[in-house]
């Protein structure tokens, strides 16, 4: 698999009808790196992820993606950059299996026409074998063999959030997107998704940016933490530094209290 | 399943079955009838297949023809080529029938003309608009006994209107946007200026328009005195309505379809004019007498409006009595090229069919309008001939 | 002059019609294809106490109102009420259904004849003149007052009645609406009840004007758009929207072809659903959450 | 696929096989069989009958690619169809064009149309969208009546058979090995789609489109593609249909047309290709077997007008008690059935694993 990308976000601004969501929001992820991305309910986390996976139209500033700028792009061109995220409640498609589930993202890689498609001959039939080499690679990597033909509507929430991730995985991903991926999720899971990511980090190398709620989990895993307290940097650096932060402190004391 | 359910169900068949070899015993004259019955167009032709029933059993009742019942198909085809198709198939293939008759929209002919001729049935026309094929030189498997003429009806009706009118006219056209209704009536406007007759509006009227208002002022502004509609009922009489709701002064000539004589009467104007082939039940004939006797064993339709298919089953009469048993389609058809029926006054003479006229010698038409004196319609015109070539 | 007018009665036909449509889609999503029937079964329920209370016509148009009324509450009590929270292109299909089950009755009942209840009532339909040459028929005045009173009356409704604003709570978000006790089957089958008596009212005006037959029902779904040019949820949008494709289609027939007279509204619809897809009133969808 | 237990797959070629154990074989034999044995058994009523379900089933299938995979609305379905007639109608009369223009041609048109009608979908959604294609509807209604019109043919174009070779055809049987030719090449041909790239790209933009586009899928094209295929095949539907019957009329398209159409689909199960094709059997067949359970009671003469109002009520009736019941539509009851068989004498099945 691909290297990891470097992905930078310079001055972000986005607006709904007069609302200032985010301003001026900054960040940048070397290749291969696992930052995490935090703040209250409502601090615009998910809004930086969606800008940059193009589902957002920013209203300014730019994203870079290894020099390229995507700022503006369409989300489908994102993603053939190689760009996946995850989605918060899983987003998956209920009424088809895990395995079509992961297919569904394999679509930057087939090349094929729709009138061989319907054939299923030759060049079709052989890419789908070779798609499925893939997928089963993915499916392997996540643990997720058994459950191969099951509609994913069957399964388990946290189960239901790991082909999310698989799903992710199966575009082939230089940059990934994690929105909240531990939500709902139970210790166990939890540790297992600690595990993958480390994996991945490890393994694939793929650079990873995390939108998270579970401050343990980030302090474990992230090697670098940017915080965003209404649409607005407050601070970023090291899990320790960050955390330490009188401001980060009382925002999130703050949160918890009101 | 109950004991006693399969005790009915077993009871049933066995009645069928019985009736079933009576029908067998008897060996009727078969004919087979595709309707609009209901769905569009249903208000024409409804009372038409109502009115040939009626007439069949009549017939039947006083012994059928050549001591054999005439055993009437009906199939409603909801006025849908498919349907029609597929009853046309079952008519000619499963069914046997001698002749096939329609009386439906026009859409549901082209089906029915294909398999007619595929099988060698003859296919008559009873009720709906005739088609091209059955004038001369006729189609040999198509006949029409239907009151409309296309293009004899304009030619009469732009001669009336030139005639009735005392000086110079300005004519307003109005048809429904069906291909039907329109091929008339621009047939009409380019034949009015060889009538002296100059037209000033040609207005086609989508089939469901929920006012007429913009339609009518459009011809109250073109200056017209006079307005020819040939159009199914609705678009002619509530055009005329809302014209005469704009206040526009002029003389409106209308086909007289089936239920002209009850509108007549409803809308009380003494200049809308109506003309057709089928006498008004107000001359109380004889065979109009017959036919509120045939009327008052029960139906749903207005006594009135069964003229039309009254025709069509002395027609049907008229054709298998010339047939002798056992009956073939190539006898009806043979029979069918020589009929000649005597209308009893329903229309203004014989109906006749020649081996290249199917459609009949001569036409004849008259024209109603109501009288405020005589609270009543009287005739403006009466049986004009009209030679078919 | 009398352009203005003919535009003004034809989307006072279409106004009312379009205001069941958008009564029904805003408490239950669900697009009533019956409606055209329900429409023409107002026009047939007068043609039935017109004869059934021969010489007093009030009273018969006052039943005609009440069975609509009934009409619309039995159908969602016994039909629709089986089809909340199931899919709603199920229940559309059921009003499809329900269309074709009651143009067979129609015919069944009262035959496929155009038959005039005006007639029935002993009333007359004549036409009075507003100056400058327009004039206007009795019975399209009296749908420009029905569109009056029936606006009017259901803003009112809505807006300060206590049922009417359990309506709008139930239309925009029925779960909310539901856990604050709002009866939401009684909330619907209000909606399905003002709704049929609207459309009813509207055939009853129309059959006044022009005759009632099987056709009705085609004027019913020529309405359809005009509810979707407003926007399906807003009932101002539909008035508006009656006025526009009315102007559209009256226009074509007097400056083109009588011919695209029904084509045209299709294009201004086209049109303005490019620039505004949610309709002229429709709340705009929030953005897409993921 | 739970069907399959006790076959080992050994390769992932032999997992994209479509037939999978000897009994499913055996079952597509004895209905190959059972297709094949009909048009010699059956009388020439139902043999109609069958190829109207077969042009139905065709049709059917088009739009359930569109609606049922592709989550896109149409109610301009009749006006594709009567665009194919048309093109071949006027191809035929025009420049006597044979057999093998007109199909191709047809099916050029309904892709032009399904282009350009499936440009308001990259805007619109839902029931705004099927107003835009009820425009389709109208626009094509109205130039087929003006070519109608125009032209004289007042009752329809006339159209001769079709000659394939040195064949005819002309009857009602080789007609039925046509269509099911076709229809079954339709079917395979949207099965195919469906387990690919093109068809997963449908079900995902139907399912979510945002999520759709987030893994890399584009929305606009995937829609376009969807409404272009099933144009094309609906156009060439309408196109037999003219050759089946012999003519070509606007009024045969009408709105009912395109409303039994959306009916198939929901009858027979929204998002299933099986679906589709019950549905299609159900639709077509209904109102002549309403036809044969009328006809079986005794009605007097005197009442026999009523019946065909009955009749016709009937069919609301049914659909409405059927939509009642069975919600699920035909695909469920079909579900059902097989599921007694194949776990007859066992009651339930377990839960998961439902393909």
């Amino acid at each position: 698999m691909a290297e990891g990308a470097h992905l930078v976000v310079h001055d972000l601004d986005l607006a709904f009808g007069g609302l200032q969501v985010l301003h001026r929001v900054s960040l940048e992820v070397r290749p291969g790196e696992l930052v995490a991305l935090i703040g209250p309910n409502g601090a615009g986390k998910t809004s930086v992820l969606n800008c940059i996976s193009g589902l957002y139209r920013p209203s300014g500033g730019r994203i870079l993606v290894d020099e390229v700028d995507i700022t503006g792009w369409r989300a489908d061109r994102v993603a053939r950059l190689a760009v996946a995220r995850t989605f918060q409640h899983g987003e998956l498609f209920r009424h088809l299996t895990v395995l079509d589930n992961l297919l569904v993202a394999r679509h930057r890689h087939i090349r094929s026409t729709l009138l061989w498609d319907g054939l299923f001959w030759g060049r079709a039939r052989r890419q789908e074998i070779v798609q499925r080499q893939a997928v089963e690679a993915v499916l392997e990597f996540m643990e997720l063999e058994r459950y191969r033909k099951t509609p994913v509507a069957h399964l388990p929430f946290g189960l239901q959030k790991r082909v999310g991730f698989a799903r992710a995985l199966a575009l082939e991903p230089r940059v990934l997107l994690l929105d909240e991926p531990s939500a709902g999720m139970q210790r166990e899971e939890k540790e297992d998704l600690a595990r993958f990511l480390l994996r991945i980090k490890h393994e694939l190398g793929i650079t990873l940016l995390w939108v998270e709620h579970d401050m343990q989990m980030v302090a474990d895993l992230a090697e670098r933490l940017y915080v965003l307290n209404y649409g607005e940097n407050v601070a970023n650096g090291p899990p320790a530094q960050v955390l330490a932060d009188p401001r980060v402190v009382e925002m999130y004391l703050g949160a918890t209290m009101g | 399943m109950q004991h006693r359910t399969w005790h009915r169900l077993g009871l049933t068949l066995a009645a069928v079955a019985v009736l079933f070899a009576v029908a067998q015993a008897q060996e009727p004259y078969r004919v087979g009838l595709s309707a609009a019955l209901t769905g569009r167009g249903a208000e024409t032709y409804a009372p038409v297949s109502e009115a040939i029933r009626l007439y069949v059993a009549r017939l039947n009742a006083r012994g059928g023809i050549h001591g054999h019942p005439v055993e009437l198909l009906v199939e409603d085809n909801v006025a849908e080529p498919s349907r029609a198709a597929a009853h046309a198939k079952k008519f000619v293939s499963q069914d046997g029938v001698l002749l096939m008759l329609n009386a439906s929209l026009s859409s549901t002919y082209p089906p029915m003309i294909h398999e007619a001729k595929r099988a060698g049935v003859p296919l008559f026309f009873a009720g709906s608009v005739c088609p091209r094929e059955v004038y001369p030189p006729a189609d040999p498997l198509l006949f029409c006994s239907t009151a409309f003429a296309a293009r004899y009806d304009s030619e009469f009706a732009l001669d009336f209107i030139k005639e009735t009118a005392a000086g110079p006219v300005k004519l307003a056209l109005v048809s429904m946007s069906i291909p039907i209704s329109r091929g008339e009536v621009d047939y009409a406007e380019q034949l009015a200026p060889s009538r002296g007759i100059e037209p000033v509006s040609n207005q086609s009227i989508p089939p469901p328009t929920p006012n007429y208002a913009p339609f009518a002022a459009k011809i109250k502004a073109a200056g017209a005195t006079w307005v020819y509609a040939w159009a199914p009922w609705v678009t002619q009489v509530k055009t005329f309505e809302a014209l005469r709701q704009l206040g526009w002064q002029g003389k409106f000539l209308a086909y007289a379809h089936i239920n002209a004589e009850e509108e007549l009467a409803r809308l009380q104007d003494e200049h809308f004019y109506v003309f057709g082939a089928n006498a008004f039940f107000s001359h109380n004939l004889p065979v109009h007498q017959e036919i509120l006797q045939a009327a008052a064993q029960g139906t749903m339709h207005p006594p009135t409006q069964l003229a039309e298919g009254w025709v069509a089953g002395m027609v049907l009469e008229a054709v298998l009595a010339g047939v002798s048993w056992p009956p073939t389609p190539a006898k009806v058809l043979a029979a069918m090229n020589r009929v000649r029926v005597d209308t009893r006054g329903l229309r203004g003479g014989p109906l006749e069919w020649t081996p290249t006229n199917h459609f009949r010698t001569t036409h004849y038409y008259r024209v109603y309008r109501w009288d405020r004196r005589q609270q009543g319609a009287v005739l403006a015109k009466d049986w004009t001939a009209v030679a078919i070539k | 002059m009398q352009l203005v007018v003919n535009t003004l009665v034809l989307a006072a036909t279409y106004a009312l019609i379009a205001c069941g449509y958008v009564l029904v889609y805003r408490v239950s999503r669900v697009l009533n294809l019956a409606h055209g029937e329900l429409m023409m079964l107002g026009g047939y329920l007068l043609l039935t106490t017109a004869s059934l209370f021969a010489g007093r016509p009030l009273l018969a148009v006052a039943v005609a109102l009440l069975l609509s009324l009934g009409l619309g509450l039995l159908v969602y009590v016994v039909l629709m009420r089986h089809f909340t929270g199931e899919s709603v292109l199920a229940a559309v299909l059921v009003t499809i259904a329900l269309g074709i089950l009651l143009r067979g009755l129609a015919i069944l009942l009262w035959t496929a004849q155009l038959q005039y209840p005006l007639v029935a009532l002993g009333w007359q339909n004549p036409a009075l003149s507003l100056g400058g040459g327009a004039v206007i028929s009795a019975a399209g005045l009296l749908t420009l007052a029905a569109v009056a009173v029936v606006y009017g009356g259901l803003l009112l409704f809505l807006r300060y009645t206590p049922w009417g604003i359990r309506m709008r709570a139930a239309g925009e978000n029925p779960l909310l609406a539901a856990q604050r006790g709002v009866a939401l089957p009684q909330v619907l089958a209000l909606a399905w009840g003002l709704a049929t008596l609207s459309g009813g009212l509207a055939g009853m005006l129309l059959a006044c004007d022009s005759g009632i037959d099987g056709t009705a029902v085609i004027v019913g779904l020529k309405a359809f758009p005009v509810a979707l040019v407003g926007g399906l949820d807003s009932l101002s949008g539909a008035l508006v929207g009656a006025l526009l494709v009315a102007a559209a289609e009256v226009l074509a027939i007097a400056y083109l072809d009588p011919l695209v007279s029904d084509v045209v509204p299709f294009f201004v619809l086209l049109a303005m659903l490019l620039l505004r897809p949610w309709g002229l009133f429709g709340r705009r969808e929030a953005f897409e959450r993921v | 696929m739970a069907y399959a237990s006790g076959y080992f797959k050994t390769s992932y070629g032999a997992e994209l096989a479509l037939v999978e154990t000897r009994l499913q074989w055996a079952a597509l034999a004895a209905l190959g069989l059972g297709l094949g044995l009909f048009p010699l058994l059956a009388s020439p009523f139902a043999l109609d009958l069958a190829n109207q379900v077969l042009l139905a089933v065709i049709g059917a299938v088009a739009l359930m690619l569109l609606t049922g995979y592709a989550g896109q609305i149409s109610l301009g379905h009749a006006g594709l169809l009567a665009a194919g007639a048309f093109t071949t109608g006027i191809l035929a009369e025009e420049a006597g064009a044979p057999f093998w223009l007109t199909v191709p041609a047809s099916g050029a048109v309904g892709a032009v149309l399904g282009l350009v009608f499936g440009l308001p979908s990259l805007r619109l959604k839902g029931l705004y969208l099927a107003v835009s294609t009820l425009a389709l509807h109208f626009i094509v209604a109205f130039l087929g009546s003006e070519y109608e019109t125009r032209h004289g043919f007042s009752t329809g174009i006339l159209l001769d058979s079709p000659r394939l070779g040195p064949v005819v055809l002309d009857d009602a049987r080789l007609w039925y090995g046509l269509l099911l030719a076709v229809a079954a090449a339709v079917f395979l041909f949207s099965r195919n789609l469906l387990r690919t790239r093109t068809g997963r790209a449908w079900i995902a933009l139907r399912d979510r489109d945002v999520v759709a586009a987030a893994l890399g899928i584009p929305v606009a094209a995937a829609k376009l593609s969807a409404f272009v295929v099933s144009s094309v095949l609906t156009a060439l539907a309408g196109c037999l249909f003219a050759y089946y019957r012999g003519f070509v009329s606007i009024e045969a398209f009408s709105l009912f047309t395109t409303i039994e159409y959306v009916a198939m689909l929901i009858i027979g199960g929204l998002g299933s290709l099986l679906g589709a094709v019950l549905g299609a059997v159900f639709v077509v067949t209904f109102p002549y077997l309403i036809d044969l359970a009328v006809d079986l009671l005794p009605v007097p003469a005197r009442l026999s007008t009523y019946v065909f109002a009955v009749k016709y009520a009937a069919f609301g009736l049914i659909m409405l008690l059927f939509l009642l019941l069975e919600p699920e539509g035909l695909l469920g009851i079909w579900r059902r059935v097989r599921d007694y068989f194949v776990l007859w004498p066992f009651r339930y099945r377990p839960l998961a694993g439902r393909s």
